[in-house]
């Protein structure tokens, strides 16, 4: 038989589970200190916010909710090199990206509250709402994406889905496509290894899920999804391409679920402790703050004030979330359709006087 | 101005509303070169070039997404479902997000797309390609669902369903595609959406009906009047949301009322218009609501498919039982 | 005897038809060590091991796919939808193939094969968590479609499900998965599909639901028997192919018919049950026939979901209006 | 970077578009005159057959129809390969691989006549129906597999589809899934160069479909689907792999479509002449008869044998299929369930009343 094609998927990493460079070369923006330190306050701002909305739902205060835990590089290394033009197609555990992204604490909590609100964005306001329905944001992703070239836009959109995502259709169509139309699109799979309690293997056959990428013609490169730098610089590379023509990237970032799956779920049912525990050496921000610390620029007055000052500014989110109030009735009819049909006009009237009963 | 059928009213739509506005790009399996296998799209390729007639991989759910995508950053896509037999690998984008997305993000982002389909029986077609299933989708909050009945309407409807803000399902009777002519002026002017239509007015009986089925009423109703008994037909026309004013007025003034449809009858259009009669017209009736329908079976290959669709011997029989109800 | 949960009574009926049976195969995300998000199979994989409860990658249209592949094959496989809001990129499969396979083949192939998924609003959940989509499917010919209201409901038809030589939809109703407990004896008699159960027999109007819904329209009932009112209360339980015979029955006695739904109303089953009272029972009719929905809209975010959902007061008032009615 | 997997596509030709052999090492099989002298005879049954169906169609007496012309060494070579326990689930343009397993001509021809009748397969019983809706009989093959596999047993489950049909979210869901199971499903991809009048390049960024197959970590082979050798020694393997624990095989079959979609298509509308005449010179009928007459193996005397002897065995068919007669009305009703619900046995009646006037 004849080699007719044959592929290579690359990983990167750049720090090592203990902070520690694995090479000599970091890229170039590694030894901006105040970049690295603002990310590493990202990463906490993702993980005491989560904490806090763990706590409201516990409390009663909220919904359920998807945590980031252990993945806070993944959300926040992409977010961190998106511009305000490009376009994020959130997952539900995308919390770190679209933060990073613009939305507020505050929609954040509104959405998972179980109010409308949270997913009219104030500032990313092109940016989808959360979706819920496993991976069919991908073919929405490449939907903008095509309206985007189609009007010679040079903007990048971002799209995340968790590794059990990669068994639906709808994955493998967008990048399909994306690959067919050479779309800006960057696919980043968070691999955190876990689909509530259903393990990676039972979702792939494959060694990798970058590989996935060879089935669409585009490229496909895993990341260690816990070394923030890693993460950032791959994400940078692909987003630069996706703006300028170079078609469509998808990123396995490697990570692990410390959490729950959410707050409904109880991981201990099914997962052993000590496989949590290796997953806990592994994680990012303290990888990240080791790798500031062996470079001097993070101490433990910077994280108490760090600590502080996000626990100030969450106080503040969770506060004006609590004093949101609930939507009238008439909320549910009023975007239903631009003008409201005559049939359910009526309907909205009962409402209203029920709501009011 | 010459008399153009049915499939060819919906291409003047397009095309005319493609050199009105830059934005409306359609998109489809075999749309472009091609023209779709039924023409509808024939020649737009050539005159808006491939980056808005556009040739997409063969996946339903991709194309829905991609117009949810591409209606998102303020595009009009339209998009063509090869038949409704294989609009099923899209509706869980249709109901998940397109019919909601204005809804969940507070009119925040939008959706002016129209998924068309060709659908119904009739054609002598393989296996799935002669289902009649408008009421899954007319019973999603979110989207609205079209169904033209004749050259006209299907311009007036079409221009209307890409104009319109928010996801139209447009479903096209290919048996009709081509059996009638109407002279079409391209005026670019739209029919309203959630209206019926009163094509024939009457005092006995009013018979209710939408797309291909509505050349059997049509014809029933012709022979009825031989008969003596006057028909109103009302082609329903917006299948959701139904303008149920205009049929419950006619009721009200026929006392009868009877529904003629292609899909099976358990759980269809029918049964919803026959729900808000008994709630809102009750008082006004003199018979029961009849209903003249598919049967509760699926679709049969062609070779039986005549004896699954509605006749107009069955249309009579049922309008003369109901006539004749004491 | 001790008293079980609805719940409880899925996990009993779906272990005692494993042991009976060993074709029956549990299916789908999240079944296997976890025991289903809900619960509903918890465990079972210790007891009957990996290869009949099975943990499957996460893909809905490929859990239909595979359960009609392995129906064909003869096994009865019983397979999860986490929640009836991701049945959607199933429905292809259901539709197209599970609805249709003994039709086609003229018996030679035949799908005893359950799809399992909780529905319904009120607990709180996340968005696409809440709906009630059973119209979609009981509109599809070749399709059961099966709603347990009660543990023992739950068990009679889970057997009768898993049993039935054709698809079976099982709508399991979330919201009361957990709020009442019957003394259910696991005794392994089926109940029958395609028959109502009559709850509470009443002389002045019926009473007609589903599913969670039962539990608001039984409070109704009587409240209504407090203030003199005597309510007939009919679960219909199995929603596609209705047992019409019973409701028919009932309506003649009472002359008023009201439905209850968690639904939208427009293009629901509610519709389709007024629609057969109308064209069948109308000479008996003494009010409009009535409907008490969910409203014609998106289904909210958790907040409002309790403004969505009918409640007692709300069939009291419908109720009462049809006792007025003049 | 480091790289963490890599992959390689092979592809297998024995013959060239000449019937010369490219390698002297032609499997064992090929010596066997006789074997490859019957596999001639499929062929240009499967086209006699074909040609005929048409000119049903053409003449009013049978629905649309998809013709194989072109594509008939893919058909005959994996269906030369089955055995009766083994299960096909053929997609509408399996017509070589039902014949193969036993479906008879009569039986292909009421189905696209227009009668159920045609799907009730006289011989292949647990094979599935013709499915037209694209793709979704890949996860049928799947399901088959997993019961054949829980029960032990040692049969392999072949299905087919376009290579359109794999821009499908149920294509890549099925082989994603056998990948994991390791299920002995072969997944042979006709490549025949159009999806209606779509070309491949809107199909896929890809150089060769066969890689699609590394997105589930399954094996991928690209065949020259226009040599019968090549593609029974390809099927042979991949089946015996499938029966025998081995897994899932994903063979891209490239050919050409030398015909129309179907008949209600005109594919001059899309395609260039020369394109068609370019795909005449590599077609596999005439590829194999140079082949044999080349080893002496094959005559003029032996073609108007084998000709007469078809136009013999096709006429019956088509004698029995016009025989056959329209089913009754009540046939709508027969098999919809084991036990038809009370409600529809009503419009059972109605319908007999209704056909008897
Ligand atoms: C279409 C669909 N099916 C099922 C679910 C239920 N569900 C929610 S999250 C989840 C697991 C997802 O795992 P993965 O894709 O790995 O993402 P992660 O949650 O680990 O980030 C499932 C099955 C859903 N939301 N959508
Ligand atoms: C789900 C679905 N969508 C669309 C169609 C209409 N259709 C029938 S054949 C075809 C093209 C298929 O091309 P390909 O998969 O390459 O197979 P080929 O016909 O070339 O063998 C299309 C679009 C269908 N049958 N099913
Ligand atoms: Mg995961
Ligand atoms: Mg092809």
């Amino acid at each position: 038989m004849t080699t007719v094609a044959s592929f290579e998927i690359k990983h990167r990493q750049f720090l090592d589970a203990n902070g520690k460079p694995v090479s000599k070369k970091l890229p170039d923006f590694a030894k901006d200190t105040e970049l690295l330190r603002s990310l590493y306050a990202d990463m906490m701002r993702l993980r005491v916010f989560d904490a806090k909305a763990y706590a409201l739902q516990r409390t009663g205060n909220m919904g359920t909710y998807p945590a980031s835990l252990g993945q806070e590089a993944i959300g926040i290394g992409y977010g961190s090199v998106m511009t305000k033009e490009d376009v994020l197609i959130p997952y539900y555990r995308s919390t770190g990206g679209l933060l990073k992204h613009g939305v507020t604490m505050e929609e954040i909590l509104l959405y998972w509250g179980g109010n409308e609100a949270g997913s009219d964005y104030s500032v990313a306001r092109e940016d989808f709402p959360i979706c819920v329905p496993i991976a069919n944001q991908c073919l929405h992703a490449t939907g903008v994406a095509t309206a985007i070239k189609m009007r010679g836009q040079k903007r990048a959109v971002v799209t995340e889905i968790g590794e059990g995502g990669t068994s639906e259709g709808d994955f493998y169509e967008g990048i399909n496509v994306a690959g067919i139309w050479n779309l800006g699109v960057v696919f980043v799979i968070n691999n955190n290894k876990w689909a509530i309690s259903v393990p990676s293997e039972i979702q792939t056959a494959c060694d990798t899920y970058a590989q996935k990428a060879i089935s669409a013609g585009i490229e496909g490169i895993q990341v260690d999804g816990n070394d923030i730098i890693a993460m950032r610089e791959v994400s940078d590379y692909a987003l630069d391409k996706a703006r300028n023509g170079g078609g469509a990237t998808l990123i396995e970032a490697v990570s692990y679920r410390l959490c729950d799956h959410t707050t409904a779920d109880d991981a201990s049912r099914y997962r052993d402790k000590e496989e949590v525990e290796k997953g806990w050496q592994e994680e990012p921000v303290l990888r990240l703050r080791k790798y500031l610390e062996s470079q001097k620029a993070w101490s433990d007055k910077d994280e108490d004030k760090l600590k502080e000052e996000l626990a100030a500014e969450i106080e503040q989110a969770v506060e004006n979330y609590r004093n949101t109030p609930v939507p009238p009735p008439e909320a549910m009819f009023d975007n239903l359709y631009a003008e409201l049909p005559d049939s359910v006009r009526q309907q909205r009237q009962a409402a209203i006087k029920r709501g009011a009963q | 101005m010459p008399a153009i059928t049915l499939i060819e009213a919906v291409t003047m739509a397009l095309e005319h509303e493609m050199k009105q506005d830059e934005e409306v790009v359609l998109l489809g399996e075999d749309v472009g070169v091609n023209g779709g296998v039924f023409r509808a799209t024939a020649g737009l390729q050539d005159k808006f070039g491939k980056d808005r007639v556009i040739d997409t991989p063969l996946a339903e759910s991709m194309i829905a997404g991609l117009a949810i995508g591409m209606a998102a950053q303020g595009m009009k896509p339209v998009a063509e479902i090869q038949f409704m037999g294989f609009i099923f690998p899209a509706v869980d984008q249709l109901f998940c997000h397109g019919a909601r997305m204005r809804h969940r993000t507070r009119g925040r982002i939008t959706l002016p797309m129209v998924i068309r389909a060709p659908f119904g029986g009739g054609i002598h077609a393989p296996e799935h390609h002669s289902e009649s299933t408008e009421a899954l989708f007319a019973h999603i909050p979110g989207l609205k669902v079209v169904v033209p009945s004749n050259p006209s309407r299907a311009y007036g409807l079409m221009l209307a369903a890409i104009r319109d803000p928010d996801p139209v399902i447009f479903l096209e009777p290919k048996r009709v595609y081509r059996i009638v002519k109407h002279e079409v002026e391209d005026n670019g002017e739209a029919y309203p959406l959630e209206a019926c239509f009163v094509d024939r007015e009457g005092t006995d009986i009013t018979l209710i009906s939408w797309g291909a089925m509505m050349h059997e009423t049509l014809q029933a109703a012709d022979k009825l009047a031989e008969g003596g008994i006057s028909a109103e037909v009302i082609d329903v026309a917006t299948v959701s949301p139904i303008d149920m004013d205009t049929i419950l007025e006619s009721v009200a003034k026929t006392g009868r009322a009877m529904i003629v449809q292609e899909a099976p009858k358990s759980g269809a259009l029918g049964s919803e218009i026959a729900a808000e009669i008994a709630e809102k017209g009750l008082m006004h009736l003199l018979a029961p609501i009849g209903r003249v329908s598919g049967y509760d079976t699926v679709m049969p290959y062609y070779k039986l498919e005549k004896q699954y669709l509605p006749t107009v011997d069955r249309i009579l029989e049922e309008a003369r039982n109901l006539m004749e109800y004491q």
